[in-house]
């Protein structure tokens, strides 16, 4: 972690601090309509502008934040949050229940088509209980709950905002009203992203007046701008970069542990690789620690399960390593001894997407199985994989990235796994489908007893990681930040985003 | 007359050293190959990013595989890709351009107008555009670059063809009674060849840029392919830490495209009526 | 007597080209006297501009040179001239106009500029003094309107009007000596008629010597004082205008009047020379018109014939006539 | 002798070409380079077309050998109208009405060898076979005066002259009856000139030829030809046998015309009778008699109508108001 | 000439309306779903049906298109499906860096390549000819976004001359515009070069020797007036090759200009984005050719327009 921030009180100019931070990402953001957004750059930039009710901590406890308390009923569906008193928006209105009501109308209200509406369809209603109190009601009984108000996606919008911009809510400077540390001063999209610290901010001030982001989409100029000075900080260094950057005086290279997983999934509706013992040869073909070697040095490590650890519930099921002979037995057995002549469908859209196909191919043809690759533009790999019938869907091994933005196994399990009953992949991209798993991700759901909930997400994930497969994981990621030595106390959180509400930089 | 315009395209001396690093590349895609010992595509994770070596000449890219054995299997793929795109393109736009010049009227109105509009359009997105609807690999690629390069043929025939429609030869072909097939197969096709030539050497080279373009924006030759341009552009981020696996293949298409550019500027200059007792 | 402004010593002008070394001119002489016309006839390559652009020093160096020879004008070797000493004679002393009046002007450029350029170069007029004396000489060249076609471009002009230009550019500067390249080649007989009754005027106004380059002996005829035959690169006969046609020496030359159809006679059959102009790529050894000479002897095919000096100053190259010096 | 072999009537050729003007819509205009010709020309004689350069010599002799088709007009060859002909017959039709051109350069294909541009005519209408298709064409090689052994030689190996002379064995290889010549000596040298005119000569009295001659040089025309036809912009002003169009030119424009030629003699002093200006544009001819803005005779009547076309006798033709009153 | 301008302009759209008709079916045949790529992978199929139908993509072409011109006439371009903001005012923001890059580059390509040019062909086939065309070639040989970052790399990194990314200030545009530029030199330089070999053989050029017009004269003046007659052509084209190649460019240098728009567009299949850039970048070009053609006449009396 970087070093502890200086001492707040002094205006920070004095100290021999800058007034203002440069960082670039690698696009801009979309959008900053946290109903809309859905990357890690448009995420990133909506938390530094918006508060959510509840946060979690720095050790993945869950505190409160727009919300002092809260509480939840006895039939676990009524919740009830009693929010800060005197919090104020950017434009200095107040932030009330009416406000979360408000925000949470428009994201409830599927006219809107909204993508957060997917994670609020199990609210029921939403009602103001005073000018401070708002209280949300669930269908049933809903185990992540706290996980879920800490999503930026519901974070808490100006009702009057959303009244005036309507859609247009975050695609331009003057649609942005939040109660974050920081405001919107400018954005010229795609060239530059001005915020400007908010004064009235209820809770600790943030350190550097100003923050810009610039973003530079080629990783070789981010680099490049890094050294010249003229960024302060970088998203994405490109892994054979890192040990390069580390050793040059004045720049350090900073790794956050993520959610994030890099997973080669099954199309199980493939003749050969829908048996099992297929999937799970394939699986002992990888040498994940070589890849990781080559691909990611010190930027990845080996998955020990269909989680990252750092989601609740996750459950160390232990590095699986290569094992050629084992692989070849299960083939074998599968009636594969052989191998079989496969496809793998990747996209340049995954950092390295291409490479780990073509090692993954290569490493597969040791055990007997020639693979294919296919790349595609993200688009039509969108199309490929995504929204269609089992009889269209052609793609044995497909990469993904994985890892639940609300830190929670429901929401790192259920759509992904679950068995589609729409006869469209919907979200189980492979269509995978194991009754058991099935079973023990709606259990999970409903459960509130934390205790029991981990007990049926470490069943499920047994099953997924190995039993039965669901894909090959390979690697958890870090975050990484490359930045001068001189900036310190970035807010890197476990879902990658990059934040500077406590960051300072010297002169 | 072809000993002529060889001995014309001699006097240049930039036109004859370009020749000559082509045909060292040709010989080097037709033969390199079998002199190589590494497989261009087999994947040796322990070796990535070396720096050169005995081993290695050229050091080894971020897979561990072979440069130099890359590079030369790549100048099979980047020069079959070119030449097959090219030649498919030129033949396309000259059916088009000779249609066009020789028949006039609305034939001509409506493949001029075609053509007019092909070239109002960004050329970059008209490949992009074959790659998306097609997929990205190398047929598409060269679908994509053959596809951009028919209206500059076609314009250019037409031209050709315009010009050579009012020549008395063709005319006395005319009223001997023969066909109009037979006027274009063996008369005005065989005279418009010499320009042709020379705008295909210089295509050549920008279809091979064109390529690495689409490589660039993710959409280019699919992997393991060693094609230049995908090495370039995926060996761009570690320009730094191992400056030869870009190095070596951006070197390689310069001198390429550099090399086909020179040998058709000296074609021009020797084939060029106008320029002829220079 | 006659005042002699330009002579011309064993002209040779080569041609270095991938194809070997072509004599494009290979030892000429010619005598210009002041006020007179010299015409030069001969067919098509046998170096009739190429002496003409030699005396300017125009030859295009690669692949051209001049590898011998003396052009002396008022007595001065023109080839021992630095190049802006040169310059300073062409269009100037020495003016020259050509056979292609559609190409020959600069189509960017207006007439008037063009006139006006060698003016304001050589005789360092100002602008409006160069413009005048250009109205004045598309006047004197009979342009209707010249006040209105000084600012005309070429491309506005017919192809008479054009060549009257290019006459009126060569005088500007009253040059002593005025080129003409084959000037009326190019246009229809109507117009050639004008052209030529010009420059018979303009010579007589002004006195300009004439060096006319040609291959239609009609014009030869009717504007000529004096004729030099060329073939293949060397003059092979000199004479005064009347002596040639009455009495041609050279069986050359009498072989290509005779091929020329005549207009006021009937003739059956027209006479011609067997065979085709020799290319310089090869001339043949001995007299360049042996192989299709119908008089040739062996003496003809082995050696080169001297320019003999037959009387009336009448030079022939022909072995024929060794006998009569 | 005297059986008409072409008819030529009322001929016309207007070329569209744009004018761009002021207002939006460009006019469409019209070149007017033939303007209501008519002439016949009989079995084996030469009929010789002169006049100034753009007068329509060219288009005329494109029409005639189907290169272009008239705006207007109908030419006949023996009879039938050339240009309704279809099928076989009009193929029959193309072996018969031949071309020579002007240029010896560009009238060859400079791909094709001198035996493959002479046997070109026989593979297209496919007579004989490869074997005898080269006889014929050495054959036509030695007639028109070329050794056979030139038979694999390219265009760029031969002199003017003999490039000329391929293109004469070229248009020969049918077995035409008409030959329309323009221009085919306008590019040689003089000594050249006299050959190939020696050759043509050689050639129509062998095989029985009839000519259509174009050319300017009118010393060339009075030598090869029968009869001469005089155009003006775009129409014939003048036509008769040779003899009387030289000893007795009707028309000013014909007057002006043989009196512009150089005569090759020092000792004669033509009296010339120069035309002033230039010829006028044919996309607005003058009105009335075309000749008008340059005549020396010129009268009213002459801007306001159109001449016409009055028999002097012996066929001698002439177009123009100064013989209005002559005619019987 | 105003006569001729306003009735080419008037020309250019039926081009414009092809070319966008054109774009229409062709960005409709390539595959990918706008939708999903703007909502994103984990986005429910429910809510992509609500948006597509929002956005009105569930249509049937004709319609989406008839839509589309309507909208065009109403100088209203559509709105991003990405961004959400109008295409028009995305273009208007973004048009401005990539215009400005465009005619940079076409004024460094062309000062440099028509002065190559000339000393080339003045120097026909010798040494300083090979030379300075070799030299003028290698940049249009080397890809250009590789170009780019190596100019980055020694201009910005090593040397410290000019910043690397963005375009905030003049030094800003100093690498961009010579790595577009560069990219059209050897053809602007080929191009003068044989232009004005070709004119240097015409017989004005005789003419104007032989009326003692000095050498430099006759090459900066009178040849090389002549010369500019095909060299104005190909401005016009390399402009439009420029706006074209821009996105490249502009993407290692991270400039938001309409070429990356229109790139990320198509990528992003944000059908009226793409479109619209389409749309103007062809506009401009057809108007670049316009421009072209009137500055035929400047330079060639020859050509007339009215
Ligand atoms: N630039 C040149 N390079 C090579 N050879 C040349 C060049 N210019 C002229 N010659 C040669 O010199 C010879 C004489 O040419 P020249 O132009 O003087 O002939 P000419 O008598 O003027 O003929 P014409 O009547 O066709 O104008 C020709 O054989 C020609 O091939
Ligand atoms: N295809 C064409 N389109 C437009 N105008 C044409 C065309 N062909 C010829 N002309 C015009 O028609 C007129 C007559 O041309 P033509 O070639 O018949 O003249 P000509 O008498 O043969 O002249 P020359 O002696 O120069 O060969 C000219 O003004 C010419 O510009
Ligand atoms: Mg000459
Ligand atoms: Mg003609």
């Amino acid at each position: 972690k970087p070093a502890p921030a200086a001492v707040p009180e002094t205006p920070q100019e004095e100290k021999g601090f800058k007034d203002t931070i440069v960082f670039a990402p690698n696009t801009d953001a979309a959008s900053l309509d946290p109903h809309v957004q859905n990357d890690t750059t448009s995420e990133q930039v909506v938390k530094m502008l918006y508060n959510t009710l509840l946060k979690f901590g720095p050790n993945g406890e869950i505190t409160g934040d727009l919300a002092d308390s809260w509480e939840v009923s006895e039939d676990q569906k009524t919740w009830t949050f009693k929010l800060k008193e005197g919090v104020k928006f950017h434009n200095g209105t107040e932030m009330t229940a009416e406000s979360v009501k408000g925000t949470y109308d428009r994201a409830m209200d599927p006219s809107n088509g909204l993508v957060v509406g997917e994670i609020v369809k199990m609210f029921e209603k939403v009602e103001v209980v005073d000018k401070y109190k708002v209280s949300i009601t669930t269908k049933e009984p809903y185990g992540a709950m706290m996980a879920l108000m800490c999503n930026m996606s519901l974070a808490i919008m100006d009702p009057a905002y959303i009244e005036k911009y309507g859609m247009d809510l975050g695609s331009n400077a003057e649609s942005i009203n939040g109660t974050g540390p920081y405001k919107v001063v400018s954005w010229t999209r795609d060239e530059e992203l001005v915020l400007e610290s908010h004064d009235d901010y209820y809770g600790d001030k943030a350190l550097t007046k100003k923050v810009v982001y610039r973003p530079i989409p080629e990783a070789a100029a981010r680099v490049i701008a890094l050294e010249t000075g003229e960024v302060d900080a970088i998203q994405g260094v490109p892994a054979n970069e890192v040990p390069r950057l580390e050793s040059i005086d004045g720049l350090s290279v900073y790794k956050a542990k993520s959610i994030g997983q890099r997973l080669f999934r099954f199309g199980c509706n493939d003749s050969i690789v829908g048996n099992t013992k297929v999937r799970q040869a394939l699986i002992y073909a990888v040498d994940r620690q070589a890849i990781i070697d080559s691909l990611f040095p010190g930027l990845s490590y080996p998955s020990t399960a269909p989680l990252a650890p750092v989601t609740w519930g996750y459950a160390n099921l232990g590095e699986i390593k290569q094992d050629k002979e084992k692989a070849k037995q299960l083939l074998a057995e599968a009636g594969y001894p052989n191998g079989f002549k496969t496809k793998i469908v990747t996209t340049e859209r995954y950092a390295k997407g291409v490479e780990l196909a073509e090692i993954i191919a290569s490493q597969l043809k040791e055990v007997g199985v020639e693979a294919e690759i296919q790349v595609m533009e993200w688009s039509a790999f969108l199309q490929t994989i995504d929204g269609i019938t089992a009889k269209e869907f052609d793609a044995p091994l497909f990469i993904m990235g994985a890892g639940p933005s609300m830190m929670d196994a429901d929401g790192g399990l259920r759509g992904l796994y679950t068995t589609t009953l729409t006869g469209k992949n919907d979200r189980n991209y492979g269509f995978y489908s194991n009754k058991e798993v099935d079973e023990l991700i709606d259990a999970g759901m409903k459960e509130t007893d934390p205790e029991k909930r981990k007990e049926l997400y470490k069943r499920a994930q047994e099953i997924l990681y190995l039993e039965d497969p669901a894909g090959i994981w390979l690697f958890d990621q870090l975050t990484n930040l490359a930045h001068s030595s001189k900036l310190k106390d970035v807010t890197v959180s476990p879902i990658s985003t990059i934040t500077f509400e406590k960051a300072t930089i010297e002169k | 007359m072809n000993s002529q315009v060889f001995k014309r395209f001699k006097k240049r001396k930039s036109s004859v050293i370009g020749g000559i690093i082509i045909l060292i590349f040709v010989i080097t895609a037709l033969i390199g190959p079998s002199l190589c010992k590494y497989d261009p595509t087999a994947i040796d994770l322990p070796n990535k990013y070396q720096s050169p070596s005995i081993k290695h000449w050229l050091g080894t890219d971020n897979l561990g595989r072979d440069t130099l054995t890359r590079l030369v299997y790549g100048a099979r793929v980047s020069l079959m890709m070119s030449v097959v795109s090219v030649f498919i393109g030129s033949f396309i736009g000259i059916i088009f351009g000779v249609l066009a010049g020789y028949y006039g009227g609305w034939i001509d109105a409506l493949i001029s107008r075609l053509i007019d509009l092909i070239l109002a359009f960004p050329g970059l997105l008209l490949a992009i555009a074959v790659v998306a609807v097609l997929g990205s690999g190398i047929m598409n690629t060269m679908a994509a670059i053959a596809f951009y390069s028919i209206p500059y043929v076609a314009r250019l025939v037409r031209g050709l063809v315009i010009s050579l429609k009012h020549t008395e030869f063709i005319q006395a072909c005319k009223v001997i009674g023969a066909s109009d097939f037979r006027i274009i197969v063996f008369h005005i096709i065989p005279n418009t060849m010499g320009q042709i030539i020379i705008d295909v050497t210089l295509s050549l080279g920008s279809a091979i840029l064109t390529a690495s373009s689409l490589s660039f924006l993710g959409l280019g030759v699919q992997p393991p392919n060693p094609e230049w341009g995908a090495m370039l552009s995926q060996a761009r981020e570690v320009l730094r830490s191992t400056p030869l696996a870009a190095l070596a293949p951006g070197t390689a298409i310069t001198m390429v495209v550099l090399s086909f550019s020179l040998v058709g500027d000296g074609l021009r200059d020797a084939l060029d009526p106008k320029l002829k007792n220079s | 007597m006659k005042e002699n402004i330009l002579k011309v010593n064993n002209l040779k002008t080569y041609f270095y080209t991938e194809e070997g070394v072509l004599p494009g001119v290979d030892g000429v002489d010619i005598e210009v006297n002041k006020g007179e016309t010299l015409a030069i006839v001969g067919e098509s390559g046998c170096g009739k501009s190429v002496t003409s652009l030699s005396i300017l020093r125009l030859i295009p160096n690669p692949p051209g040179k001049i590898v011998e020879g003396e052009i002396l004008y008022k007595g001065k070797d023109l080839l021992k001239l630095s190049e802006r000493e040169m310059r300073g004679i062409r269009g100037n002393d020495i003016s020259m106009i050509f056979q292609e009046p559609m190409t020959s002007l600069n189509p960017v450029f207006t007439v008037g500029k063009q006139i006006m350029e060698s003016l304001m170069i050589h005789q360092k007029m100002n602008k409006s003094q160069a413009r005048e004396r250009a109205i004045e000489m598309l006047k004197l060249v009979g342009i209707p309107l010249p006040e209105r076609r000084v600012d005309n471009y070429p491309h506005q002009l017919s192809g008479g009007m054009r060549q009257r230009v290019m006459i009126a550019m060569a005088l500007a500067c009253s040059p002593k000596i005025l080129i003409a390249d084959e000037p009326t080649t190019a246009l229809d007989v109507t117009i050639q008629a004008q052209i030529l009754r010009l420059m018979c005027d303009l010579k007589a106004k002004t006195d300009t010597s004439i060096i006319l380059i040609t291959h239609d002996l009609g014009v030869v005829a009717q504007i000529a004082e004096n004729v030099m035959v060329m073939y293949a690169g060397k003059a092979v006969e000199y004479s005064d205008v009347k002596s040639l046609f009455k009495n041609p020496l050279h069986p050359y030359t009498r072989g290509l009047l005779n091929s020329i159809p005549k207009i006021n006679s009937e003739q059956e059959k027209l006479y011609n020379i067997e065979g085709n102009v020799p290319s310089p790529r090869n001339y043949p050894k001995g007299c360049r018109f042996s192989p299709r000479c119908d008089e040739a002897e062996s003496a003809c095919f082995d050696k080169e014939p001297e320019l003999i000096n037959v009387g009336d100053s009448r030079r022939v190259r022909c072995w024929k006539y060794k006998g009569d010096e | 002798m005297n059986n008409v072999i072409l008819e030529v009537k009322d001929l016309k050729m207007h070329f569209p070409i744009k004018i761009k003007t002021k207002s939006f819509i460009s006019e469409k205009k019209y070149v007017k380079a033939v303007d209501g010709v008519s002439f016949s020309i009989h079995e084996g004689e030469t009929l010789g077309l002169v006049g100034e350069s753009g007068c329509g010599k060219s288009t005329t002799g494109k029409m005639i050998v189907k290169l272009l088709e008239p705006t207007e007009g109908s030419i006949r060859f023996r009879g039938k109208d050339v240009f309704k002909t279809q099928g076989e017959e009009s193929k029959l039709l193309r072996k018969e009405v031949q071309i020579i051109f002007q240029d010896p350069y560009s009238s060859l294909d400079p791909r094709f060898t001198v035996g493959r541009t002479i046997s070109e005519p026989l593979v297209v209408h496919k007579i004989g076979d490869e074997k005898t298709r080269k006889e014929r064409a050495i054959k036509l090689m030695n007639d028109v005066g070329l050794m056979g052994e030139y038979f694999d030689r390219y265009p760029h190996e031969f002199s003017g002259g003999q490039r000329q002379r391929i293109g004469v064995a070229r248009a020969l290889a049918l077995n035409p009856s008409l030959i329309v010549c323009d221009e085919p000596v306008s590019a040689l040298d003089v000594s050249i000139q006299a050959q190939i005119l020696n050759l043509m000569q050689e050639l129509q009295a062998k095989y029985h030829l009839t000519y259509l001659f174009i050319s300017h040089n009118l010393s060339v025309v009075k030598h090869i030809c029968d009869r001469i036809a005089v155009m003006y912009l775009g129409k014939i002003v003048e036509i008769a046998n040779k003899k009387d169009l030289f000893d007795n030119p009707k028309h000013p424009y014909t007057q002006a015309l043989l009196s512009a030629i150089p005569i090759p003699d020092p000792e004669i002093i033509v009296e010339q009778e120069m035309l002033e200006g230039d010829v006028p544009s044919p996309v607005d001819p003058p009105s009335g008699c075309r000749f008008h803005t340059r005549c020396k005779n010129v009268m009213d009547i002459c801007k306001k109508q159109e001449p016409k076309d009055l028999n002097m006798g012996e066929d001698h033709i002439v177009a123009c108001h100064l013989y209005d009153n002559k005619e019987d | 000439m105003l006569g001729y301008t306003f009735k080419r302009i008037l020309q250019i759209i039926p081009v414009l309306f092809v070319i966008s008709l054109v774009v229409f079916l062709m960005l409709h045949m390539i595959p990918g779903d706008p939708v999903k790529n703007m909502l994103g992978i984990n986005a429910p199929e429910e809510v992509v049906e609500a948006t597509r139908i929002k956005l009105g993509l569930d249509q049937p072409l004709y319609k989406q298109y008839i839509g589309f011109v309507k909208g065009v006439f109403n100088g209203d371009l559509g709105v991003s499906i990405h961004t959400r903001k109008p295409v028009l005012e995305e273009i208007l923001n973004k048009y401005p860096y990539t215009l400005k890059l465009a005619i940079g580059g076409t004024i460094v390509a062309t000062i440099l390549g028509v002065i190559f040019g000339i000393i080339a062909a003045v120097n026909h086939n010798k040494f300083m000819d090979n030379f300075i065309m070799v030299l003028s070639l290698l940049s249009v040989s080397t890809p250009s976004f590789f170009l780019a970052l190596l100019l980055m790399l020694v201009f910005s990194l090593y040397l410290g001359w000019f910043p690397s990314i963005g375009m905030r200030s003049p030094a800003h545009y100093v690498l961009p515009i010579i790595t577009l530029g560069t990219q059209s030199v050897g053809i602007m330089a080929r191009t003068t070069r044989s232009a004005m070999l070709e004119v240097l053989k015409q017989d004005y050029i005789r003419t104007s020797r032989s009326r003692g017009v000095p050498e430099r004269i006759i090459i900066y003046l009178h040849a090389f007036k002549n010369a500019l007659i095909p060299v104005v052509t190909v401005i016009g084209l390399r402009f439009g090759g420029l706006l074209a190649g821009s996105a490249l460019v502009e993407t290692v240098f991270a400039i938001p200009g309409i070429g990356r728009l229109m790139v990320d567009g198509v990528l992003k299949r944000d059908y009226p984005v793409v479109q619209g850039t389409i749309l103007v970048i062809s506009a401009t070009f057809v108007i670049m050719n316009l421009i072209t053609d009137l500055l035929y006449a400047v330079v060639d009396p020859r050509v007339k327009y009215d």
